[in-house]
């Protein structure tokens, strides 16, 4: 029941707030938002705690049913939907005063908050594509927000590169309805190998047009080109929780089609686990490579995500137990850190209105909390000891190096570190710039330009979970190792 | 070949004729000379059945001297056809003279393809 | 042998006489007397027509005067021979009918009777060449039918119709020329002009093996005859002026009659002379089997590029007479009783369309180029209904009688069991494309309202069905023979090839 | 109930149509009223025909041989007739308003309403002649239709129309002759009328002219190569665009493809051997290309026809897969596409009922000014993805299920033709629905912009409202299909 409502809720609220013609304020709007956020994250947690709870919702059709079922892949991947729409969304109060159409934006924003849920907590293929659609289109009205011509294009962009995953990855689908025993999610996966008996070739196939076509959402190389065109245009709580949340759903559509109907042991040591890796290390260091040429602020970001995600992808495609908790731990810092990265770049903008990074001299003078945030959250993302990014890229590193997969238990680590030196190269020396300016600096000129609180609390709670969670990662990692001793 | 020949140059005959008013007929531009291969074509008709019909040292079959033997007579059937062919050659000659002369006095040209270009003219 | 066996003879001689006895009465008499005689000479056909349908004799040669055979002149009827006379009298009252108010407009007073003297004689000659036995006596009714044709062409004096007339006649004196001496040489090889006599001849020396090349030569030189006479590809090049620019009876007349006693005595001398067998076994047929088919074809294009409407009529029946010889290049019984089938069908429709265009053409000014007919079938209801259904029937519409013979065609191919089913086939397929192509173009035409105001501009008139009763009444029947040709097929389908068994 | 009602449900469209020429009525009202009750007094005398009818041979008119026009009611009857009942009252209510500023209302009801009766009787038709005349006549009972407004364009239309579609219908003739001839009977008959020892030895030839029927036929259907007609026709007034050219007339070519295959050669005869190979591939071929030109093209109308056009392949690509589940494949898309591209369409005539616009680039923002209609137009947007919820996702889910099941390998390029059409078919109805909704800031929206009166929004919300009932509870009617396909029913 709370897991019904905790996806209906948020979405009618969505549109209730889409559907009312007026209000009488703007704080009326932030009230509702803000109280639709809240009941949403309250019942989301709730669903959270509430145990293995399954529901078959209804069937509409032979093999294609709703049904959902919390599991604890499913937890972590709610819990960071919850912590980072929570925070992005208190932020966005600010941040969109400069925007028109709030209404626009808060409305879907609280409407995908329950297609999260959803999508979380799916209990099987049908209905995890279900969600993936709609969270595809809801989400663009956020992207293209201000309607620039740009913005357009890039929510298109973003959707038609989407929706190109997600019927990839219904291709799959199309096929598993045969081969698969159910599809529903169960660990370890539920191929059936009778029928799949003299088929492997085609499953194969099947199982890499299914990855492919999830990889999308999480920018593996070569479909990674909307993440550089979307980021920029969407408003920066957009960019947060597209490049902190629904990046990451692609990578839970990935472990859910790897781990839990096609099984991991089906695919190992097959063509597809060597294409998979092969992609993502390309990914992973073109992502970094790009992005330090960058020099447009957010774009820079979307280039990082791309590495980034592609780093969670390799870590899911060792097919290894460390490797897949090296992901898991990944997806969780990653999304707090990228959250936190953007925000701040939001509150950049907000602020200066500067996009371009030559242009950020001297703004940690005036903006110091906020470049602070920054600096913490690039200093994880680099991987810097005892911050949390360091924490999964080792388990990464060791599970590529346990992998005994050949020429990539070592050449993967090897990629991790030269990309994890160009992270530290497009990253920091924003920091560093922003606080040393140089001698030649007019420092007379500076002025105090730090956001509101509202914006400042966000990034500030992000920065510091950055570095709890690299200080403290035991429980987290033993969360996950128990998970993946039932995957794999 | 040779005997054939000279034993049926009468029909050979009638065949070249005929082919000469057939092609007469076909290619001649002029309408009166059109008429005239016409004519020939009948006529080597008319040939080829007389001489189907006719054999050799025996008469007419008109009954002459009370002499009613039919060894005595060529075979009167082609003459019959001959006849009735004449008949309807003059009169199809007739009706084609008189269009002729109908078509000169309206186009002062015998040529039936400049008749032609003259009525397409006058239709514009 | 029962009264009505004398049908034959009666119906020949009365048309025949009436002929004669019109060049004495005033036009208007004529017309009547016309009128009258094809009534009844429709109505002894149907009489006769009954009477063989149902009586189990088949068929019968009828001796002309007491001379028995060789020497005599025979008649020869059976169920097929009198269900034809009935048809082409029916058409032909029709089409007299339909085109009477247009015919007394364009042609002077003093030529009425004169025009109705040929259609006698036409008539009369047509009934010859159906019942006659004889192929001398043949010859003559044909030259009698070209000189009738030639004249009803030529009625209307314009130099258009007197230039027409003339290339008709000339490659009408190829045909028969043609024929004539095909006669002579089939005399001269069997030593008969009767029918039956020749058969029993051809088959004796078919079977001796001898005088195969003459005997060759003789079937083509004839076929070839017929074929230029009924206007065969390539010999089509009178049609659209033939048929385009004299008055509108006459062309009906000639396109769905006169072309088809033709084609009707040449199975005539396929069943009777030389014995289908020895036909189907020669090229002879694979030649008109070609022909045919590339008169399909072509009678279609031309009439595509036509853009006027009653020449684009004409050049359609090329295209239908290739329908007709395809069926007989088939070389089979069902190609053959397909082929009739569309010499009746085509026979009903072609006039149809003509009669309609006329009225068409009458209510656009008297125009007959498609721009000025936008609209026509507005302006006079009646003709624009006959037209569709004529369209429709071309174009190959179940219910419609051209749907029937199409579809018989096509079954007549399938049976096949030689190379010529794929081009049929296909021809056939894209002849209907073609058909539709031209056809239903003027329908659309026609049917696309025009604003009054242009109209009034133009000066174009409404005609109603009161105004025209003749006309619409002769549209109505028209109709009504085409959906029982396309409805009631069966029995004349069996009718037919109950005929066709009773000329061997 | 007895069969002879059959005659009735088809004659009354017809008759009434004739009817509304010659009776004067005194105002639109009263015309609009007459023709409503007669669509639906049709409607409803079909649909009791189809549930309580009995099932019988209803014979009407004997021609040569084994040829007659009679009608009987089958599994596939039920399917073409009962989308078409529901379908036909609302068209004409839309209609109603649409053609409310012209000036030749009367005959294009006329014909409108004789097209019910014609599209009925290719439904009720029970052997391959019946089935030819009435899908002849459909052909011109719509010629006016389709020419109504008379321009240039229109005329030029119509001729392409009746061309493709006689020409096709003539190579299916020739289909029906061998039909004739090599079969038992010209019945349908679910698993085909060939003599067993025709098939044997005739089978290559039987195999060309199965080629040959498919193409002819599919003209209608508007199969690669023939199928630019059909976004040609679009210039047709909107009811008869969205009713016709997107349900009747083009489900009619589906429609005949299926009686053929699965009714009439009989899919064990075919199945496996190179045609089904060659149809297959034309109809994978032709969903992409439909889609992509659909892609292409900024007139919205237009654009709805080349979607048509692949869309419609889905249809003859589930019946090329030829086994029971790929017939019930393509019936469930048969009956779903009818839904939604009629909505799609209703929208797209009433956008440019209101505004007079008709280009995909004149619709900034209208979203915000015509929202019933815009809503509906998204609906039916996702539903031809085929996002899962909506009706789209269960047909094409059941064509792939069909395709992966069949084994067949052409078969799995058609599931990627699918997909490859799904994320065109996402390009170029996602992308108006974006116009409309977010325009870009210099954008001028269309100022007089409205939702029209309720005589059109009634028949498209109820339309959008079956994309999505059907999405979400299809099982029922999927069975039906099933059933259908297995012969059960």
């Amino acid at each position: 029941m709370m897991l019904i409502l905790s996806i209906i809720v948020p979405i009618l609220w969505g549109l209730l707030i889409l559907l009312i013609r007026d209000f009488k304020s703007r704080n009326a709007l932030l009230a509702v938002t803000g109280a639709g956020l809240a009941v949403a994250a309250v019942l989301g947690v709730a669903v959270i705690l509430s145990g293995d709870a399954e529901l078959f919702l209804f069937s509409f059709g032979k093999n294609l049913s709703l049904y959902f079922h919390v599991d604890n892949m499913g937890r972590i991947f709610a819990a960071i939907v919850i912590l980072v729409w929570l925070i992005a969304g208190f932020y966005a109060f600010e941040y969109m005063k400069h925007e028109k159409e709030e209404k626009r934006f808060f409305g879907f924003y609280v409407m995908v908050f329950g297609i999260l849920h959803g999508l979380t907590f799916a209990g099987n293929m049908v209905t995890y594509y279900l969600f993936y659609e709609l969270m595809t289109l809801l989400s663009v009205p956020l992207i293209l927000h201000n309607r620039s011509k740009e913005a357009i294009m890039g929510g298109l962009k973003y959707l038609f590169y989407s929706l190109f995953g997600a019927y990839m990855v219904l291709f799959g689908i199309f096929f598993l309805n045969k081969y698969a025993v159910t599809m529903d999610f169960i660990p370890g996966g539920t191929l059936d190998m009778s029928a799949v008996l003299g088929h492997e070739g085609l499953m194969l196939a099947v199982s890499f047009a299914m990855i492919i076509g999830f990889s999308v959402k999480a920018g593996m190389f070569p479909l990674h080109a909307w993440l550089p065109t979307a980021h920029p245009v969407a408003p920066a709580p957009a960019s947060a929780v597209m490049s902190g949340i629904i990046v990451k759903m692609g990578v839970l559509g990935v472990i859910r089609v790897v781990y839990y109907i096609i099984g991991a042991d089906f695919l190992r040591g097959t063509w597809v686990q060597t294409v998979w890796l092969i992609l993502t290390l390309v990914t992973v260091f073109m992502g970094s490579m790009l992005a330090y040429r960058e020099k447009v602020f957010k774009k820079r970001l979307a280039y990082s995500t791309v590495s980034q995600a592609s780093y969670i992808l390799f870590g899911l495609a060792l097919l290894q137990p460390s490797g897949l908790t090296g992901s898991l731990l990944h997806v969780v810092f990653h999304a707090v850190i990228k959250s936190c990265l953007f925000l701040s770049a939001g509150a950049i903008i907000y602020k200066t209105g500067k996009t371009n990074v030559d242009d950020l001299r001297g703004i940690g003078k005036e903006m110091p909390v906020t470049i602070w945030c920054y600096t913490i959250a690039g200093a994880a993302l680099v991987g810097i000891p005892p911050l949390s990014g360091f924490i999964s890229k080792w388990h990464l590193a060791t599970g590529a190096l346990e992998s005994g997969l050949g020429v990539f238990s070592w050449l993967g680590p090897v990629v991790l570190l030269v990309s994890a030196l160009l992270t530290a190269g497009y990253l920091l020396p924003i920091s560093i710039k922003g606080f040393l300016p140089g001698a030649d600096y007019n420092y007379s000129e500076i002025t105090k330009k730090e956001p509101k609180l509202i914006m400042v609390v966000p990034l500030l709670i992000l920065a510091v979970l950055t570095v709890l969670l690299g200080i403290f990662p035991g429980k987290l990692t033993e969360y996950i190792s128990a998970l993946i001793g039932s995957v794999l | 070949m040779g005997v054939n020949l000279v034993q049926n140059i009468g029909e050979a005959v009638a065949m070249i004729l005929f082919g000469i008013g057939f092609a007469n007929l076909f290619f001649q531009k002029n309408l009166i000379k059109k008429i005239i291969g016409f004519n020939i074509m009948d006529t080597a008709i008319f040939l080829f059945l007389a001489e189907k019909g006719y054999i050799a040292g025996r008469m007419a079959p008109i009954v002459v001297d009370g002499i009613q033997d039919v060894e005595a007579y060529i075979n009167p059937i082609p003459s019959g056809l001959v006849l009735t062919g004449i008949v309807v050659s003059v009169s199809v000659s007739a009706l084609m003279l008189s269009l002729t002369i109908r078509l000169y006095h309206r186009y002062h040209t015998l040529d039936l393809d400049e008749i032609s270009a003259k009525l397409r003219k006058e239709e514009m | 042998m029962a009264f009505v066996q004398n049908v034959p003879f009666f119906s020949i001689m009365l048309s025949m006489f009436s002929g004669i006895v019109s060049s004495i009465l005033p036009g208007k008499w004529a017309r009547r007397l016309n009128t009258f005689m094809i009534i009844v000479v429709a109505a002894l056909s149907a009489w006769l027509f009954a009477f063989m349908a149902t009586s189990d004799i088949g068929s019968y040669t009828y001796a002309m005067g007491h001379f028995p055979a060789p020497i005599g002149n025979e008649l020869r009827a059976g169920v097929l021979e009198a269900g034809t006379a009935l048809f082409f009298c029916i058409i032909m009252l029709l089409s007299l009918w339909g085109g009477r108010e247009k015919q007394i407009l364009e042609i002077t007073e003093r030529q009425q009777n004169l025009y109705y003297i040929l259609c006698n004689l036409l008539l009369s000659s047509l009934l010859a060449l159906i019942y006659t036995n004889d192929l001398f006596t043949a010859y003559v009714f044909i030259e009698i039918n070209t000189i009738a044709a030639g004249g009803l062409i030529m009625v209307r004096q314009n130099g258009h119709c007197i230039e027409a007339t003339i290339r008709y006649m000339i490659m009408s004196l190829l045909g028969s020329g043609l024929l004539l001496m095909g006669i002579c040489m089939l005399y001269d090889l069997t030593g008969h002009l009767l029918m039956s006599n020749i058969k029993e001849q051809v088959d004796i020396i078919m079977a001796a093996g001898t005088y195969r090349i003459p005997m060759l030569i003789t079937i083509g030189i004839m076929t070839v005859g017929l074929a230029i006479k009924s206007a065969l590809f390539p010999f089509h090049s009178w049609v659209p002026d033939a048929y385009g620019y004299s008055t509108v009876s006459s062309g009906a007349i000639l396109s769905s009659l006169v072309s088809k006693g033709y084609i009707f005595l040449l199975i005539k001398i396929f069943y009777r002379v030389i014995g289908f067998d020895t036909i189907a076994g020669s090229h002879i047929l694979n030649i008109l089997f070609i022909f045919g088919l590339c008169g399909m074809i072509f009678g279609s294009v031309s009439a595509i590029g036509e853009n006027d409407i009653r020449r684009m009529i004409a050049f359609s029946s090329v295209a239908q007479i290739g329908y007709i010889y395809m069926g007989l290049g088939l070389g089979t019984e069902m190609g053959v009783i397909a082929a009739v089938f569309h010499l009746l069908s085509h026979g009903a429709t072609k006039s149809l369309l003509f009669v309609s265009a006329v009225g068409l053409t009458d209510a656009s000014g008297g125009s007959r180029h498609f721009t000025d007919l936008t609209g026509a079938a507005f302006r006079n209801k009646t003709a624009g209904v006959g037209f569709l259904v004529g369209s429709f029937s071309m174009v190959g519409i179940p219910v419609f009688a051209g749907f029937v013979s199409k579809l018989l065609f096509a079954e007549a191919a399938v049976l096949l069991p030689n190379w010529k089913m794929f081009p049929t086939l296909i021809v056939l397929a894209v002849s209907t494309v073609l058909n539709a192509i031209y056809f239903l173009k003027t329908v659309i035409r026609i049917y696309t309202p025009v604003k009054p105001e242009v109209l009034a501009e133009k000066g174009f008139e409404c005609k109603h069905f009161k105004q025209q009763v003749l006309f619409g009444v002769t549209i109505v029947l028209f109709i009504i023979v085409n959906l029982i040709l396309g409805m009631k097929s069966q029995p004349i389908i069996e009718l037919i090839e109950q005929g066709l068994h009773n000329f061997m | 109930m007895s069969h002879y009602w059959i005659l009735a449900a088809i004659l009354l469209p017809i008759v009434g149509g004739v009817l509304l020429y010659i009776l004067p009525f005194k105002n639109k009202k009263y015309m609009h009223s007459y023709v409503e009750l007669i669509v639906i007094i049709t409607s409803v005398i079909t649909g009791l025909v189809l549930f309580k009818g009995e099932r019988g041979l209803l014979e009407v008119v004997h021609f040569v041989n084994n040829l007659s026009i009679s009608f009987k009611i089958d599994g596939m009857t039920v399917v073409f007739a009962g989308l078409i009942a529901i379908l036909w009252p609302l068209a004409t209510l839309y209609a109603f308003e649409y053609m409310e500023h012209d000036e030749r209302e009367k005959s294009f009801f006329m014909f409108y309403t004789m097209t019910y009766g014609v599209t009925l009787g290719i439904a009720f038709a029970s052997d391959i002649l019946t089935m030819y005349l009435f899908y002849e006549l459909l052909t011109l009972v719509t010629v006016p239709l389709v020419m109504h407004t008379l321009t240039r364009e229109a005329i030029h239309a119509v001729r392409k129309y009746l061309y493709f579609s006689l020409g096709g219908a003539a190579f299916a003739l020739m289909a029906m002759i061998f039909i004739i001839i090599y079969g038992d009977s010209c019945e349908f008959i679910l698993g085909g009328v060939m003599h067993t020892a025709a098939e044997g030895e005739h089978a290559p030839l039987l195999l060309w002219i199965y080629l040959l029927s498919f193409m002819g036929f599919g003209v209608k259907s508007a199969v690669w190569p023939t199928s630019s007609w059909l976004p040609q026709a679009g210039v047709a007034p909107t009811p008869v665009t969205a009713l016709l050219h997107a349900v009747a007339v083009v489900n009619a070519g589906a429609f005949a493809i299926i009686r053929l295959t699965y009714y009439s050669f009989g899919t064990d005869f075919l199945a496996g051997t190179w045609v089904q190979y060659a149809c297959m591939a034309i109809a994978i071929f032709t969903i992409v290309y439909g889609c992509s030109r659909a892609v292409k093209e900024s007139h919205i109308k237009r654009r709805l026809a080349w979607s048509t056009v692949g869309n419609l392949s889905y249809i003859i690509f589930g019946a090329t897969l030829m086994t029971p589940l790929g017939l019930a494949g393509a019936l469930s898309h048969f009956v779903i596409h009818g839904f939604m591209k009629i909505t799609s369409f209703f929208c797209a005539g009433a956008f440019m009922h209101v505004t007079g616009k008709s280009y995909v680039y004149e619709m900034d923002g209208v979203g915000r000014k015509m929202k019933c209609i815009y809503a509906c137009f998204t609906v039916s947007a996702l539903g031809l993805m085929g996002v899962p919820g909506f009706a789209g996702f269960i047909s094409k889910w059941n064509l792939t299920e069909a395709a992966v099941e069949s084994g067949n390998g052409l078969a799995i390029a058609g599931i990627a033709a699918l997909l490859v059409s799904a994320i065109l078919t996402a390009i170029y109805m996602l992308g108006v629905v974006h116009r409309a909704y977010f325009p870009k800031n210099e954008a001028v929206t269309i100022e007089n912009a409205k939702d029209p009166g309720w005589k059109m929004c009634v028949p498209i919300a109820l339309c959008a409202a079956m994309t999505v009932i059907l999405g979400l509870f299809a099982s029922p009617m999927v069975e039906f299909f099933e059933k259908i396909a297995f012969g059960i029913y």
